[in-house]
């Protein structure tokens, strides 16, 4: 289904690979030739190609999760403090109304939900899920099985070069438009 | 955070809400309530205030007072009158008296067999069979309970017209009487001081509980123990073959072989009369006592006997006489030997008083019971009365009483509701209840109570002594006898025959007879009977009479029952002889010794038990002559062994809570009597079997013994003698373990301060000296606090809703029983462990020192009864019924709880509310204008919070007592700070607000010198003024202020 | 199949099989559930409506076998949680295969362990209260209370395990999505929130991924800690000791872990995952049973000298009663169960082969279940005053709905059976050597 | 897919079969136990518990009021107290007392009402009719607590507390309504902060606001 005389710019162009050091060769290929642009997929996640991607930039998920347990913590000590504090009573018998021993329990607990609950968003945010409508490039089934992918969904570059560099990368099927 | 929590118990709840969904589909809707005021506002009403009527308690002949708690139109709580002078406080089963009034059985008005009469046709029905039997020359014969006061007097009157009169009782005090007729020739009962006595012996007498006149004597007994009256303890010894409720606090037990028992008195008498050198009228009758023989028989050693004789010759002493357990076979001859006992050691006169005319009214014996019946039986009665008596129930195996009702022309039965003895024809006349009619009763001839009525009658009833004075009109005697008086001054100058033609109702005629009889003569009629009212009581005390020992042999005492043979032994529970069986909390009140419930059982030996190989859950197969039972039985270290103790009261065939409960124990006993005709309840010959099966009987007491534990704990007698002003802080030896120096050295074991407690910190102490177990503060507490009954199936799960636990500990062996009884409630602590672990502050801790629970908000974790180290906690594991009628006497100044919330002791919160509220009233009313009020002279003072607990009110004893702790000066404190005061598990450091004090012991071991390893009080006391915050001030002097309870009124509720 | 051999492509063969073709054992398994459904709610509805005295309590024990089965079910998610979250930051190899199944155990056993403070609490109906929510009464929770943190540690635990597990998921139900069509394509799409597996999302996933197990990771310890503090806080002898959070995390280590051989056994058999979860995966689970088995033998051991030494006559004497009073048959079960039969995993022999792992993971769970059994109910009837003392047995509507909550249980364990790959797909491709050309070119040559 | 829809349908087949028992069985116990009602084998009863729809599981702003009730006779507060002036007390004469205010007596209504023309009057004939007949006038209760609500009006008179602050401005109401929520929030408001506690109690005040706040000052 390759196709050697495409030759217009901005047309999809999906990449399947069976190899995964073919798909490095790929991503390293088409990063010489100055494309930054493409989306890999990967039936699983492999740090080769994070690696050749990121160059091992943190995700910005960590944020959330500090964020969110900054916030559960303080947010369940403030809860019982302030209740406890509004309608003093006396339980058990001459105890602190505060009691940080107790309430360390629940704060340690609401840290933990937080925490989680803001990776859960963080996660989602920065993966952009739920996705929802993804180009039909991405939608093979073999991405999810035993095949690996390089998409170009648009882009502004000359679509027969990348389609020459996939192929010469080691890519089983080639397809763009 | 909420929304999520909230989500995830959505779906956690999911099932449960699902199910509850398909399963209540019924349309929710808060039902339209409505306010009913009255037409005419009844003077002195106001909703929502209680009115208080000084009534009797028609519970057994002892006529105590009773003051009736009126609210909203219906008696809700009964307690005993202080201005008894013999009788204080309540029993248990005079708090059953009121249960008993609300009974569901209550029948609706006369009924015919099973057919509704009117009063009319009642009347007519009666006075036509009488008519029909004078006719036929067959007798009119009454027979029932004792009865005293005005209705003893009409009955008398009846008597002069013909009226064959029996009254009788199977536990009654025909044996005793007739001895004090032997043996001074008096016709009255010994009334016996118990109060300087230094020495008690017992021949099984239920002197704290069911005997005549019980709660005077157990108030001695109290006075007796309490080493701060006179500095002695009394000495308590027990000659019977099973420890009861009242002699399980002897000292001392000879359990003297069933049958035994008179021969070991008279034996007694001789050794106190060597001991004593007496030298009196009955000095000849002691050649003849064979001690040694007496011994022998009893299977006691010789010189034990001598000791007691020893401790009874050496200073104040009684010798009470025999009880149901006792009065075998020389049931009299007991009787008289403990007379004998008495006139050695001249007592009589001191202790043992005669000359008060003391008797429930007629006394007849079992003999003539028989007499009665026989002739029924021949066809020579035509109508019989039966007044109070369930005849059927309780008549011994060998006496068809069935058929002989069967004979008479009618049997008139004078009760609330059928019983065993109502027949297909039987004419059943609901007489009321004393809190409903017009009442009195004599105990002694000059202390006799008025009961006047507190409340309109529940069912068209009328009561007793109007039905006798129906009887009297219609049949006017022939000779009318003078009304006897008992004041000197008030000259008898009518009589009750001509009173009786004058008064149009019986409360007109009790006006009347009163007035002739204790009215003195220069007082005004219409003052002092406002003045008799209030008080419910009239009492004057006469001098006491000196009587002469007159037998001039001793009676006849029979051989007993030979080596080898197993005796039976009766005696009388919560239920007395069965009379109330059918009121579900008498039932569910746990008997003392066994704590066991609504079923009949047999006490037996551990020993005897392992010999007959009886399991656990066995049966106990009863035979006597007469007849079988199979019974649950109980391994009590307090019975001798080969004696069967069995319990009287229930088998009963009829009533919706009595019937098909256990065994009827008078169907194993024969007509035989002793020489004056009484009912022989002891030393019965029994062949006992095993019987496997489930018996269905449950000790609510979980552990024959404390395991070891400081609990329930005793202290020798010279120590709590020796160190009565405080010699030492404390003498109660409580082991723990003993606290770090360096935690000590701190001054405090407390991680945190006690709370705060500004104006009160409510306590409550016990004295386990004066604790007999008798239950009534567990009956009371039912009452006041709504306490529902649970039936059998759910108690055997030890699902009790009584909010005190009687613990019960046999800690002695042998000839030292060292019985011990614990009452537990909430201890209200002021470092609660059941406060902090409760999720939703349900349960917290009040500026009073209370352990608030608030019901409405409990969802039922139950954590905090778990963390109760007192298992004070009761949780509502269903919603309990309140059936009708019983519902009308719920008290309204308390919720009643529905099923999954948990409730607990509240130290009568309701009560201290109005006590309080009584005094900021006064507050209000002292304020300056302009100026706040002082609330700090005008807290409760301690004389209105002592007996402000339903527990310390009905205490017989007078071992509870109520109070503030912050208040220096109060009861409560100095009982609570004496030596022998400790907290239970005072080494948890809860800081308990209830305080026991230790049970004094002839036997316990000496511990002079302990001081209560000094860290205990420390921290379970908490006594230091400093550490309640409170201002000296608050705890200035009070003012006089007016009586916490209003006072007793004495109108007549109307309308 | 050898897992030398297996392939991306095997891999996602083998694991969905099940998801088309259910064996005629599973739809004997919902027979079975179902059979206790019934029993669970039939129970259930007369206790709600006749109240919690149709139960067997008997005062003073008022937690019986609600609590206990609370417990029980609380520890058993436990060794879920430890494999997919320790083990996945310790990167021990033998947690691929198996942790799927296990977590998803976890999640149901919280699931089934939350649903008992509901049925045990004496008005389910107000059970709401015990959940902060503004409201009008301006009243507000204890959060002093052992109870109040259970709440919160429970709720945490199944939210935060929950995420997890789900998010985990994601990328496997991607791969079912792929292989399905039609509506139930749609509905495993939706599940899958659209997951392509691009750079940017494995990215983020798996840094997202091990701040999961990391936060999971302390759950594991505090909320078994928070559990044994119902206990260990409130003053009855035979639950006030500081030992009990160690001791109850490692009970409930060996009890989930005994519980994950249970589940699995049978699971690999039926749906043939051989390939994946081999004999070293139930040995390594066994060795952590029985060292977490030694450190609850250790901790009995460790109870009774303390009560000993501790010359505290309410803690011995609640000790001595566990042996020699009437609950001496749930000590004897527990030690057993606990202590003695484990021991025969010491063998290589009984450890490798099925019944030998079955059976004694079985009697395992037993031996756990009488364990809370004999902490909660013997410490209760024989508390401090001995005239408390009871001695209370489970009637038929705690039975019933201790049978209800392996049926709930069951029922959602066999419905993931059938839902979800019990397999983590993408990971047991991590473990698998990639496909290289240049593997190809060798051995073409 | 077949299969999903298979699983589904038993899942809820077996749920149905279930909650179908679990409805059935409590009707089926109530039967035996009203048999056994005789015999008394179990001293509870079975109350479908009310609370299943409380209210305050929503958070409560602006709870909704009780709509006016009606009464048997159309009494007006609005002639009596408004326009007449009459004093709450005259009629409510309990409430400086007792507990309960109280529902005045008929006979406390004729003390006026028997010298007032009933011409033309239905309501005051309908009166008069229960007085002759001496019939009890069931009036429907405008402001009802729960039963577990310890509250004594006297306290509050006493205090100082305006009968206006929790009944509205009654002297101007044709038919009584309710206008406070009488919610436990709604009471705890004045119990923490009604300025005449301080002019009741002075420098004690803090003590009495901390006594007022005591769950047991109110609930019983």
């Amino acid at each position: 289904m390759s196709s050697a005389h495409a030759s217009a710019t901005g047309a999809p162009v999906k990449a399947v690979y069976k190899h995964l050091d073919s798909l490095l060769q790929g991503i390293h290929d088409l990063q010489a030739a100055g494309h930054r642009d493409f989306t890999v997929l990967s039936p699983i996640p492999r740090h080769e190609i994070e690696e050749a991607l990121y160059r091992g930039e943190p995700s910005p998920v960590r944020w959330f999760t500090l964020l969110g347990g900054i916030f559960g913590g303080t947010m369940v000590f403030s809860l019982a403090s302030l209740t406890h504090a509004n309608w003093p009573m006396i339980i058990p018998g001459g105890k602190p109304l505060v009691s940080i021993p107790p309430f360390l329990v629940i704060t340690f607990e609401g840290t933990i939900l937080w925490a989680s609950l803001m990776t859960l968003v963080g996660l989602l945010l920065n993966c952009g899920l739920p996705f929802t409508n993804p180009p039909k490039q991405m939608e093979d089934p073999r991405f999810t099985n035993d095949c690996f992918g390089i998409v170009f969904t648009g882009t502004g570059a000359d679509t027969s070069k990348i389609v020459h560099i996939l192929e010469h990368s080691g890519a089983v099927e080639v397809t763009h438009g | 955070m909420q929304g999520l929590n909230r989500r995830d118990f959505l779906k956690v709840g999911a099932v449960a809400t699902t199910a509850t969904a398909a399963a209540c589909t019924y349309d929710y809707k808060v039902p339209q309530e409505h306010v009913l005021p009255y037409v005419v506002n009844p003077e002195n009403v106001q909703p929502g205030l209680a009115s208080y009527y000084a009534t009797a308690c028609h519970g057994c002949a002892s006529a105590c007072g009773v003051v009736a708690r009126n609210k909203d139109g219906r008696v809700v709580g009964v307690e005993g009158n202080p201005d008894h002078p013999l009788a204080a406080s309540l029993c248990a089963r005079g708090h059953f008296d009121l249960y008993a009034a609300y009974s569901p059985d209550r029948v609706a008005g006369p009924t015919d067999g099973r057919t509704a009469l009117s009063w009319a046709d009642a009347d007519k029905k009666v006075a036509d069979a009488v008519a029909a039997a004078r006719a036929a020359g067959k007798a009119v014969a009454w027979l029932g309970a004792y009865r005293s006061g005005t209705v003893d007097a009409l009955l008398g009157e009846l008597v002069a017209g013909g009226l064959r009169r029996v009254h009788w009782e199977p536990m009654g005090v025909d044996a005793l009487l007739a001895a004090a007729r032997q043996a001074y020739g008096v016709d009255e009962l010994p009334v016996y001081e118990l109060g300087g006595a230094h020495t008690i012996v017992t021949f099984g007498h239920d002197f704290l509980n069911t005997a005549f006149g019980a709660m005077a004597m157990a108030r001695g007994w109290a006075q007796a123990k309490d080493p701060a009256r006179g500095e002695f303890v009394a000495r308590m010894v027990s000659f019977e073959a099973r420890l009861g409720s009242s002699s399980s606090q002897a000292d001392h037990w000879f359990a003297a072989a069933p049958g035994s028992e008179a021969r070991v008195a008279f034996a007694l008498a001789r050794l106190c009369a060597e001991a004593k050198g007496y030298t009196g009228p009955a000095a000849a009758l002691l050649g003849a006592v064979d001690v040694a023989g007496a011994a022998a028989a009893a299977g006691l050693d010789e010189a034990r006997l001598k000791q007691v004789a020893g401790w009874l010759a050496a200073g104040p002493s009684v010798v009470l006489p025999g009880g149901p357990s006792t009065e075998g076979a020389d049931a009299t001859a007991l009787a008289v030997a403990t007379l004998l006992c008495n006139e050695v050691l001249g007592n009589v006169g001191h202790s043992v008083v005669f000359g008060r005319g003391a008797r429930p009214g007629q006394v007849n014996s079992y003999a003539d019971v028989k007499a009665l019946v026989d002739d029924a039986a021949a066809g020579k009665v035509g109508v019989l009365i039966l007044d109070g008596l369930d005849l059927v129930h309780l008549a011994p195996g060998d006496l068809a009483v069935a058929d002989a009702l069967g004979k008479c022309d009618l049997v008139v039965q004078l009760a609330n509701e059928p019983n065993d003895s109502s027949g297909d024809k039987t004419l059943l006349l609901p007489v009321g209840s004393g809190f409903e009619h017009w009442s009195d009763a004599r105990v002694e001839a000059g202390v006799a109570v008025l009961g006047q009525p507190a409340m309109i009658p529940l069912k068209d009833s009328r009561g007793l002594g109007d039905f006798v004075l129906g009887l009297v009109k219609s049949n006017p005697a022939p000779a009318p006898a003078a009304v006897e008086g008992a004041v000197p001054d008030a000259a008898p100058v009518v009589t009750t025959a001509s009173l009786a033609a004058a008064a149009a109702t019986f409360g007109d005629l009790v006006k009347a007879r009163w007035a002739a009889v204790y009215k003195p003569a220069d007082a005004d009629l219409a003052t002092w009977w406002v003045e008799v009212q209030a008080k419910g009581v009239f009492a004057v005390s006469l001098p006491v009479a000196s009587v002469v020992w007159q037998a001039a042999t001793l009676p006849e005492v029979g051989a007993g029952l030979a080596a080898g043979e197993k005796a039976l032994v009766l005696f009388a529970g919560h239920l007395h002889d069965g009379r109330w069986a059918n009121v579900p909390w008498a039932q569910e009140l746990p008997d003392p010794i066994s704590t066991y419930f609504w079923n009949t059982w047999v006490e037996v030996n551990p020993k005897t038990a392992e010999s007959l190989g009886l399991a656990e859950k066995d049966l106990v197969k009863l035979t006597t002559d007469t007849g079988t039972v199979e019974v649950g039985w109980f391994g009590s270290p307090a019975v001798r062994e080969g004696t069967f103790a069995l319990v009287a009261g229930n088998g009963k065939q009829v009533g919706k809570y009595a019937k098909g409960r256990g065994a009827n124990a008078m169907k194993l006993l024969a007509s035989s009597t002793d020489a004056s005709g009484s009912l022989a309840t002891g030393g019965l010959k029994v062949v006992a079997t095993r019987v496997s099966g489930n018996s269905g009987v449950h000790a609510l007491c979980g552990n024959l013994d404390q395991d070891g534990r400081p609990i329930a704990v005793a202290v020798n007698v010279d120590d709590a003698v020796k160190n009565l002003h405080g010699e030492a802080a404390s003498i109660v030896p409580l082991h723990h373990i003993p606290i770090d120096e360096r935690v000590t050295a701190a001054g405090s074991v407390d991680m945190f301060p006690e709370p705060q407690h500004p104006t009160y910190r409510f306590a409550l102490t016990i004295d386990n000296n004066a604790c007999n177990g008798c239950g009534a503060c567990q009956i009371a507490c039912a009452m006041e606090n709504n306490t529902p009954f649970v039936g059998p199936d759910q108690l055997q799960k030890g699902r009790t809703m009584v909010w005190i636990r009687m613990d019960r500990f046999f800690e002695g062996e042998g000839e030292n029983p060292d019985i011990r009884y614990l009452p537990a409630l909430c201890q209200q602590c002021s470092h609660a462990p059941c406060e902090g672990v409760c999720p939703v502050l349900a349960t917290y801790h009040n500026l009073d020192g209370l352990n608030a629970m608030i019901y409405n908000r409990c969802v039922g974790t139950r954590y905090c009864a778990n963390n109760c180290p007192y298992a004070a906690r009761r949780f509502n594991y269903h919603t309990w019924q309140w059936p009708e009628s019983y519902h009308l006497m719920l008290n309204p100044d308390l919720s009643t709880r529905e099923m999954g919330v948990m409730e607990k002791c509240t130290f009568c919160v309701q009560r201290t509310r109005a006590a309080k509220d009584l005094y900021r009233d006064v507050a209000f009313g002292e304020r300056e204008p302009g100026r706040p009020v002082n609330m700090s002279q005008n807290t409760v003072p301690d004389e209105a919070l002592r007996k402000l607990t339903a527990c310390a009110a009905a205490c017989p004893t007078d071992a509870i007592t109520f109070g503030n702790w912050n208040d220096e000066k109060s009861t409560v404190r100095a009982i609570g700070e004496s030596p022998r005061a400790y907290t239970l598990l005072g080494e948890l450091n809860t800081k308990p607000g209830v305080r026991y004090v230790a049970r004094i012991n002839h036997n316990a071991p000496a511990n002079a010198g302990h001081h209560g390893g000094g860290h205990h009080e420390a921290p379970a006391g908490g006594h230091d003024a400093g550490g309640h915050g409170a201002p000296a001030g608050d705890h200035g002097t009070h003012p006089a202020a007016p009586a916490a309870e209003p006072a007793h009124g004495a109108e007549h509720k109307e309308g | 199949m050898s897992a030398d051999k297996l392939n991306y492509a095997q891999v996602n063969r083998d694991v969905m099989r099940p998801l088309f073709n259910p064996t005629a054992a599973w739809w004997g398994g919902i027979g079975l559930v179902s059979i206790g459904f019934v029993i669970g709610l039939y129970c259930l509805g007369m206790q709600l409506v006749w109240g919690l005295g149709v139960a067997g309590y008997h005062p003073p024990v008022f937690w019986g076998v609600y609590i206990t089965t609370f417990v029980f079910w609380v520890g058993i998610g436990h060794a879920g949680t430890l494999i997919s979250a320790i083990l996945f930051l310790t990167r021990s190899r033998w947690r691929t295969g198996i942790y799927r199944a296990a977590e998803a155990m976890t999640i149901f056993a919280v699931m089934t362990a939350a649903l008992f403070p509901g049925i045990h609490v004496g008005r389910m109906w107000q059970a709401y209260w015990l959940f902060p929510y503004p409201n009008q009464r301006q009243l507000w929770q204890n959060f002093k209370s052992p109870l109040m943190w259970d709440v919160f540690a429970v709720s945490t635990y199944f939210t935060v395990s929950t995420v997890f597990f789900l998010i985990g998921l994601v990328p496997d139900i991607a791969a079912v999505r792929d292989n399905t069509r039609g509506l139930t394509k749609k509905l495993y799409g939706a599940m899958s929130l659209g997951w392509r597996g691009t750079d940017r999302q494995w990215r983020h996933y798996m840094a997202a991924y091990g701040f999961f197990a990391a936060l999971a990771t302390p759950l594991v310890l505090s909320v078994h800690s928070v559990v044994s503090w119902d206990f260990a806080m409130a003053d009855t002898p035979g639950w006030h000791s500081t030992l009990f959070p160690p001791y109850f995390v490692a009970g409930a280590i060996f009890s989930g872990c005994a519980m994950v051989i249970t589940l699995m056994l049978p699971l690999t058999k039926l749906f043939k995952l051989e390939a994946y979860i081999h004999t070293w995966h139930f040995e390594h689970l066994a060795k952590l049973c029985m060292f977490t088995g030694g450190i609850l033998t250790f901790a009995y051991g460790t109870e009774y000298f303390v009560a000993w030494y501790s010359d505290n006559m309410y803690e011995w004497g609640i000790f001595v009663d566990r042996v020699v009073g009437k609950y001496w048959w749930v000590f004897a079960m527990m030690v057993a169960c606990n202590c003695v039969i484990p021991l025969l995993w010491w063998f290589k022999k009984v450890r490798t082969s099925f019944v030998g792992l079955f059976v004694v993971s079985i009697i395992i769970n037993i031996g756990m279940w009488f364990e809370r059994f004999n902490i909660i109910a013997s410490s209760l009837a024989h508390s401090f005053d001995p005239g408390s003392w009871v001695y209370y047995t489970p009637n038929h509507i705690e039975i019933g709905i201790l049978i209800f909550s392996f049926a709930w249980f069951f029922l959602w364990f066999l419905l993931f059976v059938k839902i979800m790959p019990s397999v983590a797909i993408a990971e047991v491709k991590e473990t698998l050597r990639p496909p290289l050309r240049h593997d190809e070119e060798a051995a073409a040559k | 897919m077949r299969q999903l829809t298979r699983v589904t349908l038993a899942f809820a087949l077996t749920l149905g079969a279930g909650l179908a028992v679990a409805g059935i069985a409590p009707s089926a116990n109530a039967e035996a136990s009203h048999e056994s009602e005789e015999t008394f084998t179990l001293g509870m009863k079975n109350p479908l518990p009310p609370e299943l729809f409380d209210s305050n599981l929503v958070v409560t702003v602006g709870e909704p009021l009780a709509e006016p009730v009606a009464q048997p006779i159309q009494f007006t507060h609005e002639r009596h107290a408004g326009t007449l002036g009459m004093d709450c007390t005259y009629c409510h004469s309990n409430a400086r007392k007792g507990l309960h205010a109280g529902v005045p007596a008929t006979s406390v209504c004729m003390g006026c009402h028997a010298l007032i023309d009933t011409t033309d009057r239905p309501e005051l004939v309908k009166l008069k009719e229960a007085w002759d007949k001496g019939e009890v006038i069931a009036w429907n209760k405008t402001h009802d607590l729960p039963d577990y609500v310890y509250f004594s009006h006297k306290r509050h008179v006493v205090a100082g507390v305006a009968c206006q602050e929790c009944h509205g401005e009654v002297q101007t109401m044709g038919v009584n309504e309710r206008v406070a929520s009488l919610k436990m929030g709604w009471c705890l408001d004045c119990h923490a902060q009604h300025p005449s506690i301080d002019d009741n109690y002075g420098t004690k005040a803090e003590l009495r606001r901390a006594e007022l706040k005591d769950c047991w000052t109110c609930h019983k």
